[in-house]
């Protein structure tokens, strides 16, 4: 196989974005997972540049690491849990007796295990396209006709959703506050 | 000129949008934006008007969205009938708008007051001007948010939020029915465009059905509206909100909209025979019905309001008999004079503090201006020739009499009633002895900005009726169509009102008769006529009791039934085992330790299930999902 | 010049996995919220790589994964709303003392 | 350049990364050259706005001022707290500066010139300039110190309550040009001063300009590090060479924001006479200036004002612009 920069740089991308995301997982610092996970996302926004999808990846940098990251940052430090009290805390630990570990442990491993067993299974059974079908064109363009043509019902019912999501984030997490003040 | 008519909804919502963010900073909280942008409406509204009649008429449309073949355009229209309800609505919210300056001076929220009544200006204007059914129901909608927040303005009384959310709920029953009915003519035939239903309709590409169906769900939405037998019960009650806000809302424009809407649809009421007697009988029933109940009102504002509602009654009527051209003409000059009445009584109750007119009485003196104007306006009302409300209800009457006699005889039975409650609020509001001193004695004419809506309107009131014959070559559906004179109804309705007239000023000026011996003399009738023939009681009855008794039937099977069972198991377990330690501590102890390991045993089992844990949730759904995949590899 | 369509299949199923241990192994209730984050961009990646290996499947594809971006970020929004709730109330976020509806 | 690579037998793909680090190169030059003259002019500015003269003494009217001061910077001791989260601690300022390079691959200094003129370049600044809260909110906490974590959080607040005017204010700016690549936006602005998006986006320039200050929080909009309440906010722990990068890349942001005003609203490198890269300084600098001025006139604003100027003023003012430039698109046709 000749030097192909573009799976190269795949391979690369991939793999940090493999290793980050576990250690969003196995982090002993909830803050260095949240690090960890805005690493992931910075990563796929390269893998979706790598497929073309440069509006995504624009997208996926300004959501996920610009905003999701920052509010889960926020989340850590206002939750004030006893894991980010005493900064350095390992997580919450799994506890000691033998159902819970088996629930906690054993249980996910083995389905995770399977589930991904399984999807090799059916990667390497099915035939795929070798080269892409290409995008053609301007994908912006594209998105944005398809947007406001085929999909202009779920892109309204997208906007309800993230204004719904708004006043209920406020209503949520003002409510408590009231009450306090008047207890 | 007709090109712009599109930019005249915008100028009140950019005033409603500048008041909203912006009031508390700007001079008057923003009144003067409200009345700049309302007079530049009015001002573009007249010169549409005069486009129109110049033979003009413009539309224009925007994509709005596309759904695979499906393209939906929001669009504009805007036409004889437009036109003239695009010059009532401006007048008379510009009159509402100056009067409101006085009226509601120091007002907790003015500034929301007048950023509301903007946006319900805009709404109103963008119903008007809407070319398709889809975009008349946003605005519809909208008018009645509005109305529900004018209604409750100050929410501080709970019988006023009560009242708003009754308004509120009420028209959302008939709105139900109205989206039904544009979703069912949508489908058939497949567009939201007036023109093109009607089109449609004359093709014959809808069935007879669904016409039928579609047309008068079509009009249960305008009956919820306008206020229409069975669903009126609202519109008393909304004159909970201020006085001025009902005047623009409750009297001229908004109620107005069902009656709107069924002449801009007209295409497709009028070739469905079933939909056109349903229109014509509501009409006839309402007009009939809320007049008698007005004849016992004590509030002068609900007097008003039952007397709007006969009157919208009328116009109903008339476009149920086909009379398209005197129901229009009716609206138009009802919204004039009625909106002067409303605005009088609102400088009434200003001057006195109260509505009851039996506190009233002797005001005439105090208050000239108004009490001119309000002749003017009931005279109108009356229909005392050669007042405007004379020339309308004539027409309707014409078109009855041609139409339907059944009809025709219940709108006069309406009538004389008309007269009758007319004078009868008049004699007591303003003539007679004054019964509250105190009132009467602080009683005084508004200034000038509450003045002067009042003489413009009513000179309106008095002089719309000449208008007659423009009117009619202007607004019509199909051709122009001019009502003939005709002796015997108007001989019919002189008599009536007459009648009624006279028939008052003897019970309530000369005390002929007694009104305690008549009272007596017809209690059960005059009870009914108090309860409102009980209407309002029933819905409380049935509806509101209804729900609240279910929600209680609920409640008391849950905490009876259900929780009798969990508390009964529980309570029956602890008796057990109370009863079997006292007894059987030392006897059977090793049985009774056998039973309760059985039941820990199977509890430890089954509430392995219910952890409360998501995560366990989660897991099972998951490895269901990985067996299902497995299932699936294996055997496809 | 081309990836073969495995690697980012391959890819996707291998963060899933790992967000999905996450989200099932986690007692602290913003680790799972991680989580679940990194399954939902295991499954954008899936969608973009059809979306560029398929025929015509580019743009319904692309909008997709913009959907699940909106949803994903309501979602956050939301949980971290309830997050913030339970740690002012309960003065914890470790979701297994959080069993409300237990039996 | 990239043809004489190639000449030499090299592969495309070595090519290309040789010439991306070259740009990137270039830029880090130009972002410390800048920098240099930046810190030197606002002393000068704000001598003026105060005065006095400023820096006088090294070099003919203070010239060399700045650079004894980056020398010194420079050669300081390189102090990691002990109770700080040490590799968050080491790469904060790494992350923010890397942002500001970032920002600048798609500006167009003049025709041509330009490290890579995206088509979605509009929406990369947006998602670029989201990077930075996140580099703040890890300096902040890795401090290890309560000073540099509410700085930090007053900043990522600041920074998110102000970011969404301005990414409003650029759809304007791309509903004006019709396309999201920035050559487009300045090619859509040729054609003398009449063409330039500042007039019919007045309201936009202004609220991309008092945004932009605050992103780049600049006085008045400094509360992140206001020194009377704070020490000096997030990078109080920061010493020598990392504090000088946090110190540079506050410049850069500045730097890049007066040049993205320039480009979205004053035409960019476009002008008569003078090469375009002169021009885009020219106006570059006049925004710049113009920023120092309002910095140095004004007080700092304070907290719960600077959060409602965002939240009632500035997002309705950037939706009422939104409208209005559909609107105007439409007039236009």
């Amino acid at each position: 196989m000749d030097f192909d920069p573009t799976r190269v740089a795949f391979i690369v991308v991939s793999a940090i974005a493999v290793v980050s995301a576990f250690r969003v997982v196995t982090a002993a610092k909830i803050m260095h997972a949240a690090l960890w996970l805005g690493l992931t996302f910075l990563m796929l926004a390269g893998v979706f540049l790598l497929m073309g999808a440069e509006f995504l990846a624009a997208a996926q940098v300004l959501i996920y690491v610009g905003a999701i990251t920052t509010i889960i940052l926020f989340g850590i430090m206002l939750s004030e849990a006893a894991e980010v009290r005493g900064r350095g805390a390992a997580p919450l630990p799994v506890r000691r007796d033998d159902a819970s570990l088996f629930r906690r442990i054993v249980l996910p491993a083995l389905a995770v295990l399977a589930f991904v067993g399984v999807m090799v299974v059916v990667y390497s059974q099915v035939s795929w396209p070798d080269a892409p079908a290409g995008l053609g064109g301007d994908t912006v363009r594209m998105i944005g006709r398809a947007l406001f043509t085929d999909f202009i019902i779920p892109f309204e019912l997208a906007a309800v959703l993230l204004l719904i999501a708004l006043i209920g984030a406020i209503v949520i997490a003002v409510r408590d506050n009231g009450r306090r003040e008047q207890g | 000129m007709v090109e712009l008519a599109w930019l005249i909804p915008l100028l009140p919502l950019v005033a409603a949008v500048v008041i909203a963010f912006l009031g508390k900073r700007l001079p008057g909280q923003g009144d003067r934006i409200g009345i700049a942008a309302i007079s530049m409406a009015f001002v573009l509204s007249v010169g549409v008007l005069v486009g129109v009649m110049n033979g003009g008429t413009a539309a224009g449309s925007v994509t709005w969205a596309i759904h695979g073949d499906l393209v939906l355009r929001m669009g504009w229209e805007v036409g004889g009938i437009g036109a003239v309800m695009l010059v009532v609505v401006t007048l008379v919210s510009l009159m509402v708008h100056v009067f409101s300056l006085e009226y509601m001076k120091g007002d907790v929220r003015y500034q929301r007051y007048y950023g509301v009544l903007s946006l319900f200006t805009f709404s109103m204007l963008g119903l008007v001007l809407a070319d398709n059914l889809l975009l008349l129901f946003i605005f519809w909608e909208l008018v009645g948010l509005c109305s529900f927040l004018l209604i409750g303005h100050w929410y501080e009384d709970l019988d006023n939020v009560r009242a708003a959310n009754k308004a509120f709920l009420t028209t959302r029953v008939g709105d139900v029915g109205m989206f039904i009915g544009i979703m069912l003519l949508f489908s058939q035939a497949g567009s939201f465009r007036f023109d093109e239903i009607a089109a449609a309709v004359a093709a014959g590409d809808v069935a007879g059905w669904a016409l039928a169906a579609g047309a008068i769900l079509l009009f249960a939405g305008a009956v919820g509206k306008s206020a229409q037998f069975p669903l009126h019960v609202w519109l008393p009650d909304a004159m909970a909100g201020p006085t001025p806000a009902s005047a623009l809302i409750h009297a001229a424009t908004m109620v107005a909209a069902g009656v709107y809407l069924v002449a801009r649809a007209f295409g497709i009421f009028e070739p469905s025979d079933a939909a056109m007697s349903v229109v014509a009988w509501i009409g006839a029933i309402t007009a009939l019905f809320a007049a008698t109940i007005g004849v016992v009102m004590e509030d002068i504002k609900r007097v008003l309001a039952y007397s709007t509602i006969s009157q919208l009654g009328f116009m109903v009527a008339a476009l149920g008999v086909g009379g398209y051209t005197a129901a229009m003409f009716h609206l138009m000059t009802h919204a004039f004079f009625k909106a002067l009445l409303f605005l009088a009584s609102g400088s009434v109750i200003h001057a006195t503090g109260t509505q009851n007119m039996h506190e009233m009485g002797g005001l005439f003196k105090k208050l000239p201006i108004t009490g001119w104007t309000w002749l003017i306006g009931a005279g109108a009302l009356i229909g005392i020739p050669p007042l405007s409300g004379f020339f309308s209800k004539e027409e309707i009457l014409i078109d009855a009499y041609a139409a339907n006699p059944a009809i025709f005889w219940v709108l006069v039975a309406a009538a004389a009633l008309t007269a009758f409650y007319t004078t009868r609020a008049t004699y007591l509001t303003f003539f007679g002895a004054p019964r509250d001193r105190a009132a009467y004695e602080k009683a005084h004419e508004g200034g000038m900005v509450m003045t002067y809506p009042l003489i413009i309107l009513g000179a309106l009131a008095a002089v719309t009726g000449f208008l007659a014959g423009p009117f009619a070559d202007l607004v019509y559906y199909g051709h122009p169509h001019r009502a003939e004179f005709n002796t015997f109804v108007f001989g019919v309705a002189t008599v009536v009102w007459v009648a009624g007239v006279l028939l008052a000023l003897a019970i309530y000026k000369f005390n002929l008769v007694s009104r305690r011996r008549l009272i007596q003399a017809f209690y059960p009738i005059w009870m009914l006529l108090k309860r409102r023939y009980y209407i309002d009681d029933l819905y409380n009855l049935v509806f509101v009791r209804g729900t609240i008794g279910l929600a209680m039937v609920m409640a008391w099977i849950d905490r009876t039934i259900v929780d009798g069972i969990v508390n009964g198991v529980a309570w029956a377990t602890r008796k057990l085992s109370g009863f079997i330690g006292e007894f059987d501590l030392g006897v059977v102890d090793g049985a009774v330790n056998g039973i309760a390991g059985a039941f820990v045993v199977g509890s430890r089992l089954f509430r392995r299930v219910q952890t409360g844990l998501f995560q366990s949730y989660a897991l099972v759904l998951f490895l269901g999902l990985v067996a299902g995949l497995v299932i699936l590899v294996i055997g496809g | 010049m081309s990836i073969p369509l495995s690697y980012p299949l391959m890819l996707a199923a291998a963060l899933f996995g790992i967000g999905l241990y996450g989200a099932l192994s986690q007692r602290n209730a913003i680790r799972i919220l991680m989580g679940i984050e990194l399954m939902l961009n295991a499954v954008n990646i899936n969608l973009v790589a059809f979306a560029y290996y398929l025929e015509g499947a580019a743009a319904a594809g692309q909008v997709f994964a913009l959907f699940i971006m909106t949803v994903s970020a309501a979602e956050v929004a939301l949980a971290l709303a309830i997050i913030l709730l339970l740690a002012k109330r309960e003065k914890h976020i470790d979701i297994e003392q959080v069993n409300l509806l237990r039996w | 350049m990239y043809e004489w690579l190639l000449g030499t037998g090299m592969s495309q793909s070595l090519a290309n990364i040789i010439m991306g680090v070259l740009k990137s190169l270039i830029i880090i030059v130009f972002l410390a050259v800048s920098a240099l003259i930046l810190v030197l002019m606002e002393r000068k500015v704000a001598g003026r706005i105060q005065n006095r003269p400023g820096p006088n003494r090294l070099g003919p009217g203070g010239m060399f001022q700045t650079f004894a001061d980056a020398i010194k910077l420079v050669s300081k001791e390189d102090v990691v707290p002990s109770g700080a989260d040490k590799a968050v601690y080491i790469l904060a300022p790494l992350v923010i500066f890397a942002a500001s390079v970032a920002l600048w691959v798609v500006i167009p200094f003049g025709p041509n010139l330009v490290v890579q003129d995206l088509n979605i370049g509009l929406i990369y600044l947006a998602a670029v300039t989201g990077i930075n809260v996140l580099a703040f909110l890890m300096a902040g906490w890795s401090s290890n110190n309560k000073w540099s974590l509410i700085g930090s959080m007053r900043s990522a607040a600041q920074l998110v309550s102000y970011e969404i005017p301005l990414v409003l204010t650029l759809v304007a700016v791309g509903m004006m040009a019709g396309s999201l690549r920035l050559g487009d936006v300045v090619a859509a602005q040729q054609g003398g001063i009449q063409n330039w998006f500042v007039f019919p986006q007045i309201i936009g320039f202004i609220v991309f300009v008092v945004a932009g200050m605050a992103e780049a929080n600049r006085k008045p909009f400094d509360l992140p590090e206001g020194e009377s309440e704070l020490v000096a906010g997030y990078n109080t722990e920061y010493s020598g060479f990392r504090w000088a990068v946090f110190f540079l890349a506050e410049y850069a942001n500045l730097i890049v924001f007066s040049a993205l005003a320039t480009t979205f609203f004053l035409g960019g490198p476009s002008g008569p006479l003078l090469p375009p890269i002169v021009w885009f300084f020219i106006k570059t600098y006049a925004v710049i200036f113009v920023t120092m001025w309002i910095g140095w006139t004004l007080p700092r604003i304070r907290i719960d004002h600077l959060m409602n100027l965002g939240w009632y003023v500035l997002i309705p003012l950037a939706l009422i612009n939104l409208g209005w430039t559909g609107l105007y698109v439409l007039w236009r046709g």
